[in-house]
């Protein structure tokens, strides 16, 4: 058995089929026959990709040279075990969303803008993972981008989409440029030299590795939402239609990091004991902004958009203390970091997807992502609330779901770091570990307001009243997604013991085998420093809750009676005085986010005797837009105003900048011996 | 028949040409009448296929009379006389407008004759022959005059003359490089740019300049501003 | 029969005369055919015809004449360069008669207008093919002046007024290079000896160690910015926006396409000659330092464009921009992206020229204002333009991404502060192009929903042939294209 | 053999904790009664309420969902299987291997999220007002409590509360971040269980409560089960200080009979002195105002850190 060959090949077949997908979408698009086959076929392949990455995760790596791409070294292809990994992520989330599609796309008004592009998307980003040089990955990660643009202005005709597909395909084509420099230095500027093995073979110096760093934070950065390269993330996500949106902040996210992990871990040599720092800050920051922002916004897929630069952020921070911990010689340390980090990955990618899908579900069931417009949709939507709740108790890291196992793999992670020699990076990891605490904790209060605004009280709008369980298709994804985000959480030891691979491959040290630890826990590092069991703590969990609830059944009252609310004796009032979207995040923003980003209330009462309603509006703003890119923009339409003067000159004008050029030119000649 | 006159005799004529040409170019460049202007590129014209038909002599190359003549008959007879009675025809009025005035405008002339002899003669150290050295130094001289009318001038007709003179320079230069091949058809597909030109202006009443001030004009014309 | 034979093997041994016979006879005839559809169908006829001779150019043998050059580096462009003409004069049969229908033009002027097509295309293929310096010089005005009699064509004007300042510049330009070239000969004639042969290119080259180097800076400077003006490098580049916007459509793509390849060949001519030399200033700097000022001013004056037609004008000079530096820096990959890039950008170009043309014709204006949601009201048309915009974007898999690829990445392992210039200017005009593509593409469409009369093919092939060349370039053209970008230095 | 001891061992403890809570509150309310010149409800009143509460029939809203009637349950679970994970008088339990400080800092914060659901579900306005500054107090006490565990990890160089305790009680020697730590527990503590200065839990003036607005709609058992469950709290955080800072008369792994008992008598001494501290200082201070809270707990969490970051720059600080 030579390598994961197969699986290789496999792959590349499950490309090709959605390639193909991707031509017979520009045809078949508009009829239903066609819908069931582009999404069904993706959801094959999809399946077939990533059951045969969960397979080449243990096998050796295998590489091959198509006679396509940079002309004199070709297209080479290779699937190790990182790659093989994240494509299993991907292909996971490719998978679901397709099944999910397929319900979905029945309400698409526009599918011809929808079909050609989505298979398109996930070929693209399977093909970023399995390229092996400079050009192939490029090209594949700009195809990507392209495809995903696409499918963000496919509803160009509503309000603010276009707007969201100009900002997210520059700071695409920003990161690619950024991600372009670095495969120069990398490549050293030889023709032969685009070849990942040709880089690992010639490792940049100490100040070439470190331009290498910060232009992947910038590349792999503005795609995965690092702040403040994350503003178009919020606008493209939710312009997506709803699986798309889940593919963009679930999957391509993802693609990035990998991005990330594959330059920095693997082609820039040993890193430098400072790489962690600025790794981990921008991780940190991002993931506090990325959560009070999502807790400011009243648009359920927005808020879900902002909570995933959370996550990038948790992720990042984990990579981060690999860097350190492997830049310093520890390479246990940094194998648990490492591991913390893909296991979020994949968490991440579930219940985002979970999440995304839940609230296009409701897009479908109430026509409205207004948060404000909802409740009480656990009445009207049952299996839609039921995994919606499981996909914001994952997210919010609550045991014993999968979300927290990550969470507690990167405490502990953050636990060894005192043994770091070096001081920049002591007194920065313990500010890190309580963003880390503070972003976890305000995840829990964002999830609270999103599940309760949606799911509970009262419908605040009749569309919400009135709303229907979605389609079977749909169901069926989300419970998928729901049951991975049950079963990593029951069983992290074999999701760890499957990462191995990946990890050592990049650190050459593992974690400890977990699989054979008694009753399933998992110990990252000693039985007397830590260990969890998430299957334990639930069976401990629900068998206390049942026998609570048999007990006091059989011995107490089990009676049940309806009424009205009491609500401390106040008459039946209108739903309107439920709490808003708003209005629970009002102590929250009024604690955090009033310096940050300078979030307003007014309150507008109207005069005694005055029939209109008070209205109450709150503000709040991204510093990234008001500090960075406003600023930017404005900078570049006040020089090309200025430029613009030379489109109106006169002819001797212009003949006098051709005399001003050679007068010029000549008197260098003069001058120069 | 070289060995009849001393080279020595050559030199100097032809250095005498190129000089008296530079001198023109700065003579139009003084000149504040359209008539008067004209008449001296006609001057100028004239020293032109003087100088070519010495060299035509001088190198024993016959097909340069030839340009001699077309240099004659067309630069110094047919445009300007074209351009007397475009002039008076289109009533463009006789005065040279100026973007710089006069005594500036020389000034910088000066300093273009310095730098193209400053160019030249370092370039040339090596050993190309005095005079190909001296004739390339005023050639270069006479374009960069030229073309510094045509940047400091805005009525149509001075430019045009403008432009003209900096052919002369090329001429002058084509001329003075010993057995250089198609100097006559490049006068003439010079002489067909300038007529070109003239018709041009002629055909499509480019009346005064071409650049006007005044900014509705802007919005039809240039960069067809909405 | 033996006739016949005779003729093809005379046509494989040597095809140029032949090349350049074809579109003078050509223009000859169109001048007296009187029907506009017979002398479009001759035009076709007449450049297909051409490109082929020039394909045969491939298999023949490499020779330097006293008047006509063979060699790889012209190869190139004259292949490239008698495709895009062959493509054009089929997009502008199906335009040119649009243009008849809504009055704009009249059979005369389209009889005109075909012969001079036929006689910029001879100049064009001359400029390329000959040896002689004087000789490509004339070539190159005579291109220039049919150009503008053809921008002038429908004499509006806007129209003459471009054609004016085109005219103007152009014959600056022309007179600067003419005084280039003199010095190039005067530079030879101490090595070379009196007489013709002072210009022969190939002699030239041959000698030009021995050559006055001083002289030559001399020279390659006034080259730089006469031929350089043609190009429409900046500052030199007033008469190109101008120009492209106010002609017709496929006069646009004949010089986006061909005519300022033309230019950008004989500067390489020099650079080579340059090059070649040791002793001389190195012609980089100068194409590196023009090329950068043209893309950051291309990039920003694409913001504030409003004529659909003047905004791909400006992006012309931005790529030309790339060039110049591509080969400015010279090595094996800068000037392979920038041949490379050079092909795309013409394919490219001309392809988004006649999208565009069709564009005008059905919403009846070039405003950009008036032109919105494309891909609703015209599907295939605006998905086309996407394309072919998002192609000359560098977005993938169009061949300008790998040319942006190598070009970014060598120039960045080399000199890494330019290549940040490179890189922001790269990205100014990215965004600018995307700004306005969204709001052409995208939204609610903008009235004028005429069907579009048009044949796709021209369009659909050169898109394809752009697409394609971004995931496989045939081996025989990259080593082609790497022996002249060894050439170049 | 060994295992069944173990079990029972485990066993006992869930039981005596379930058993002590509300005494403990009792003790609590006895005392602040007699502070106050009050004779105060006999100490065993909460365990008449809670039995009353127990049989009495629930009365649900009519748009209560199924979340609403789950929830007490999960509530009541989670902060058991808590409580009965940290050692109160013996270490070693055979289940505390399976959750460390971490995850029970995490089992108390779900059932945090579940009752914030709970009080949203009804759709009333009180409900909304309990929950969301239930949330903004948690997202300051949550890291603030991280940043406490994690100085007593540093020290103990583990997260498990056992192997915590067994270090603490081979003694660390005084160290300002171990007093830091303390003191900032203390402080999440009082806001956890929403006792004065941060919440009342006696009053109900709707708009100065937190934690009884949130379950103002529960009644009759499920009631019972929430209020059974804030005991049971209030009970793990005092063993919580107990057994890390007074870790005395624990009783190590597969102690005997003797050992038990000792762990026994101790861990009765430190609640009641618990108790009676905490009526003190509940006594002799006021309620302050929502808004002022965060400071409250963000000074809490900065001295949390604090001991961090001493801890990170020296090991023996």
């Amino acid at each position: 058995m030579i390598g994961a060959s197969f699986q290789l090949f496999v792959v590349l077949g499950a490309v090709g089929v959605l390639l193909l997908l991707a031509v017979a979408g520009v045809a078949l698009a508009g009829r239903p026959a066609g819908r069931i086959l582009i999404y069904g076929g993706a959801l094959a392949a999809s399946g077939v990709a990533g059951l045969s990455a969960l397979t080449a995760l243990a096998s050796a790596p295998a590489g091959l040279v198509l006679p396509i791409g940079l002309p004199w070294i070709g297209a080479h292809l290779r699937i190790d075990a990182l790659s093989a990994f994240f494509l299993c992520v991907i292909n996971l989330g490719g998978a679901a969303a397709s099944l999910y599609g397929i319900g979905y796309g029945r309400h698409d008004h526009a599918p011809q803008r929808v079909l050609p592009f989505f298979p398109a998307f996930l070929a693209g980003m399977n093909l970023v993972l399995l390229a092996a040089d400079a050009y192939s990955f490029l090209l594949s990660w700009e195809f990507m981008s392209l495809a995903s643009w696409a499918l963000v202005v496919a509803h160009d005709k509503e309000p603010g989409n276009v707007r969201a597909g100009l900002v997210y395909i520059i700071m695409a084509s920003f990161g690619t440029l950024a991600l372009m420099l670095a495969f120069g230095l990398l490549a050293a500027g030889t023709p032969e030299g685009y070849a990942f093995d040709a880089m690992r073979a010639a490792p940049p110096g100490a100040v070439a590795a470190a331009v290498v760093l910060a232009l992947a934070m910038l590349g792999a950065g503005s795609k995965a939402g690092l702040v403040p390269l994350h503003v178009w993330l919020p606008l493209a996500h939710p312009a997506a239609p709803s699986h798309v949106s889940a593919l963009m902040s679930g999957v391509m996210t993802k693609v990035a990091v990998y991005g990330f992990i594959r330059i920095v871990f693997d082609l820039s040599g040993p890193p430098a004991w400072w790489w962690g720092l600025p790794v981990m800050a921008a991780g940190g920051v991002a993931a506090v902004i990325g959560v009070l922002q999502a807790l400011l916004q009243s648009d359920a897929k927005r808020a879900l958009a902002y909570s995933t630069i959370e996550n990038i952020g948790f992720v990042f921070v984990a990579l981060g203390l690999a860097l350190a911990f492997r830049a310093n010689g520890f390479a246990a340390a940094a194998a648990l970091a490492l591991t913390a980090a893909l296991f979020h990955v994949l968490n991440h990618a579930a219940m985002k997807g979970l999440l995304f899908f839940s609230a296009g579900a409701v897009l479908t069931a109430t026509g409205t992502r207004q948060m404000d417009q909802l409740g009480g949709l656990i009445h009207r939507m049952p299996v839609t609330s039921v995994v919606a709740l499981i996909g914001c108790a994952a997210i919010s890291a609550l045991p014993p779901l999968n979300g927290f196992v990550s969470e507690w793999l990167i405490f502990q992670a953050v636990l060894l770091s005192p043994d770091l020699p070096a001081w920049g990076l002591r007194l920065m990891v313990p500010a890190i570990g309580a963003l880390l605490a503070l972003a976890a904790a305000l995840a829990a209060a964002c999830f609270v307001r999103f599940y309760g605004i949606i799911f509970l009280g009262r419908p605040r709008s009749p569309s919400a009243a009135g709303a229907q369980e979605v389609d079977a298709f749909s169901r069926a994804a989300m419970i998928a997604l729901a049951g991975v985000c049950v079963a990593a959480g029951l069983l992290p030891g074999l999701v760890i013991d499957a990462l191995q691979p990946a990890v050592s491959g990049l650190i050459g040290h593992r974690m400890p085998e977990q699989s054979s630890v008694a009753w399933l826990s998992i110990i990252p590092v000693a039985e007397s420093r830590s260990s969890y069991n998430g299957l334990l703590v639930f069976l401990f969990t629900a068998f206390s809750a049942l026998a609570a609830a048999y007990v006091i059944h059989h011995l107490a009252s089990g009676a049940v009676r309806r009424a009205p609310p009491w609500d401390c004796g106040f008459p039946d009032a209108s739903p309107l005085t439920q709490y808003s979207a708003a209005s629970f995040a009002q102590p929250i923003r009024r604690v955090f986010a009033r310096s940050l980003f300078a979030a307003r209330e007014r309150v507008e009462m109207p005069p005694p005797g005055a029939l209109t309603p008070a209205r109450f509006t709150a503000t709040a703003r991204d510093p990234a837009w008001a500090f960075l890119f406003v600023p930017l923009t404005k900078a570049v339409g006040a020089v090309a105003e200025r430029a613009n003067h030379l489109q109106y000159l006169t002819i001797r004008q212009y003949l006098g900048l051709v005399f001003s050029a050679l007068v010029l030119l000549l008197l260098v000649l003069a001058l120069w011996t | 028949m070289e060995h009849a006159i001393s080279a020595n005799l050559v030199f100097d004529v032809a250095h005498l040409f190129a000089g008296s040409l530079v001198l023109i170019s700065f003579l139009m460049l003084y000149q504040d009448r359209l008539y008067a202007l004209l008449n001296v590129f006609a001057l100028q014209a004239v020293v032109l296929s003087l100088s070519v038909a010495w060299q035509a002599y001088a190198q024993d190359a016959p097909h340069l009379y030839v340009t001699a003549v077309i240099a004659l008959a067309f630069k110094a007879l047919i445009i300007p006389v074209a351009l007397h009675r475009m002039v008076a025809r289109l009533g463009i009025h006789r005065q040279v407008e100026t973007v710089v005035s006069i005594g500036p405008t020389m000034l910088a002339g000066i300093a273009l004759v310095a730098l193209s002899m400053v160019v030249m003669l370092k370039a040339t150290s090596g050993d190309a022959d005095a005079l190909a050295r001296e004739d390339l130094a005023f050639a270069l001289s006479v374009v960069l005059l030229g073309l510094l009318m045509m940047v400091t001038r805005r009525n149509a007709v001075s430019q045009v003359v403008g432009f003209m003179s900096l052919e002369n320079g090329l001429i002058l230069a084509a001329t003075g490089a010993k057995g250089m091949p198609l100097v006559v058809e490049i006068s003439v597909a010079f002489s067909v740019l300038i007529a070109f030109i003239v018709i041009g202006i002629f055909l499509f009443r480019i009346r005064e300049r071409f650049d006007t001030v005044d900014v509705d004009a802007l919005d039809r014309f240039r960069g067809g501003r909405p | 029969m033996s006739l016949v034979s005779g003729l093809l093997s005379g046509l494989l041994s040597d095809p140029a005369p032949v090349i350049l016979a074809i579109p003078a006879v050509t223009a000859l005839l169109l001048a007296l055919v009187p029907s506009y559809r017979v002398s479009a169908a001759l035009n076709v006829t007449a450049c297909g015809l051409t490109f082929l001779c020039a394909l045969a150019l491939l298999a023949a043998p490499r020779i330097a004449g006293p008047f006509l050059i063979v060699d790889d580096l012209n190869i190139v462009f004259v292949v490239l360069n008698t495709f895009v003409a062959f493509t054009t004069s089929v997009f502008s049969a199906s335009y040119i008669a649009h243009e008849l229908e809504t009055g704009r033009l009249t059979p005369l002027h389209l009889r005109f207008y075909h012969a001079m097509y036929q006689v910029l295309l001879a100049a064009m293929t001359l400029a390329l093919l000959s040896n002689n310096l004087g000789v490509m010089w004339v070539a190159i005005e005579v291109a220039t002046l049919t150009t503008v009699l053809m921008v002038g064509l429908y004499r509006t004007e806007a129209a003459i007024e471009a054609a004016w300042k085109y005219f103007m510049l152009g014959s600056v330009g022309i007179a600067l290079a003419l005084f280039g070239t003199i010095l190039v000969y005067m530079v030879a004639q101490p090595v070379v000896g009196e007489g013709p042969d002072g210009m022969i290119w190939s002699v030239l080259m041959k000698r030009a160690r021995d050559f006055d180097p001083g002289l030559l800076n001399v020279a390659f400077v006034f080259l730089l910015l006469g031929y350089g003006t043609k190009v429409g490098l900046a500052p030199l580049h007033a008469w190109l926006p101008d120009a492209h916007s106010e002609g017709p459509t496929p006069i646009s793509a004949v010089l986006s396409g061909l005519l300022l390849n033309v230019a950008l060949f004989a500067v390489l001519r020099f650079k080579l000659l340059m090059a070649s030399h040791p002793g001389t200033l190195a012609p980089g700097p100068l194409l590196m330092a023009m090329g950068l000022a043209s893309l950051l001013l291309a990039g920003f004056m694409l913001y504030r464009r409003r004529d659909i037609k003047r905004l791909f004008a400006y992006s012309s000079i931005e790529h030309m921009g790339l060039i110049a530096f591509a080969f400015g820096i010279g090595g094996p990959l800068a000037n392979f992206a920038g041949l490379l890039h050079m092909t795309m950008h013409s394919l490219t170009k001309s392809a988004i020229f006649f999208a565009v043309g069709h564009v005008c014709q059905v919403k009846g204006t070039q405003k950009l204002a008036d032109i919105r949601g494309l891909t609703t009201s015209h599907p295939a048309l605006g998905w086309f333009l996407v394309v072919a915009v998002a192609a000359i974007a560098g977005l993938p898999p169009a061949g300008v991404f790998m040319s942006e690829f190598l070009l970014v990445t060598s120039a960045f392992a080399r000199m890494p502060l330019l290549a940040l210039l490179l890189v922001a200017g790269l990205l100014i005009a990215f965004g600018a192009l995307m700004l306005k593509l969204s709001d052409i593409a995208f939204g609610a469409p903008s009235p004028g929903t005429a069907k579009v009369k048009a044949s796709y093919v021209p369009l659909g092939v050169h898109l394809a042939l752009v697409l394609v060349a971004g995931l496989y370039l045939p081996p025989p053209l990259v080593a082609w294209f790497r022996h002249v970008a060894a050439l170049l230095g | 053999m060994d295992l069944i001891a173990n079990f029972l061992v485990q066993g006992t403890q869930m039981l005596l904790v379930l058993a002590l809570a509300p005494l403990l509150t009792g003790v609590v309310r006895k005392v602040k009664a007699r502070l106050t010149r009050r004779r105060g409800a006999p100490v065993l009143q909460p365990y008449r309420d809670l039995a009353r509460l127990m049989h009495k029939e629930a009365v649900l809203a009519q748009n209560a969902s199924w979340l609403f009637r789950c929830v007490p349950y999960l509530v009541f679970a989670a902060t058991w299987v808590a409580a009965a994970l940290v050692p109160t008088f013996a270490t070693g339990l055979i289940f505390s291997w399976s959750a460390d400080l971490i995850a029970i800092t995490a089992l108390l914060a779900s059932a945090r999220f579940f009752l914030a659901l709970a009080g949203m579900d009804v759709g009333t306005s009180f409900g909304g007002i309990g929950s969301s500054r239930e949330v903004m107090i948690s997202s300051l006490a949550e890291p603030a409590l991280i940043m406490i565990v994690f100085s007593l990890a540093l020290v103990a160089h583990s997260t498990q509360l056992s192997t915590i305790a067994q270090v603490m009680l081979a003694g660390v020697g005084l160290r300002v971040s171990l007093a830091l730590a303390l003191v900032a527990l203390l402080m999440v503590a009082v806001a956890e269980n929403g006792r004065i200065p941060v919440d009342n839990p006696a009053t109900h003036l709707e708009l100065t409560m937190v934690h009884e607005a949130m379950v103002l709609e529960y009644s009759g058992r499920h009631l019972g089960l929430i209020e059974l469950a804030s005991q049971l709290k209030l009970l793990l955080f005092l063993s919580l200080v107990a057994c890390v800072f007074l870790p005395w008369g624990l009783a190590p792994a597969g102690a005997g009979i003797g050992g038990f008992a000792l762990g026994m008598a101790t861990y009765a001494l430190k609640l009641g002195a618990g108790a009676v501290l905490l009526a003190v200082f509940e006594t002799s201070i006021a309620k302050m105002r929502v808004f002022r809270v965060p400071d409250f707990l963000g000074a809490a969490l900065m001295l949390g850190l604090l001991g961090t970051l001493l801890l990170f720059v020296s090991g023996i600080l």
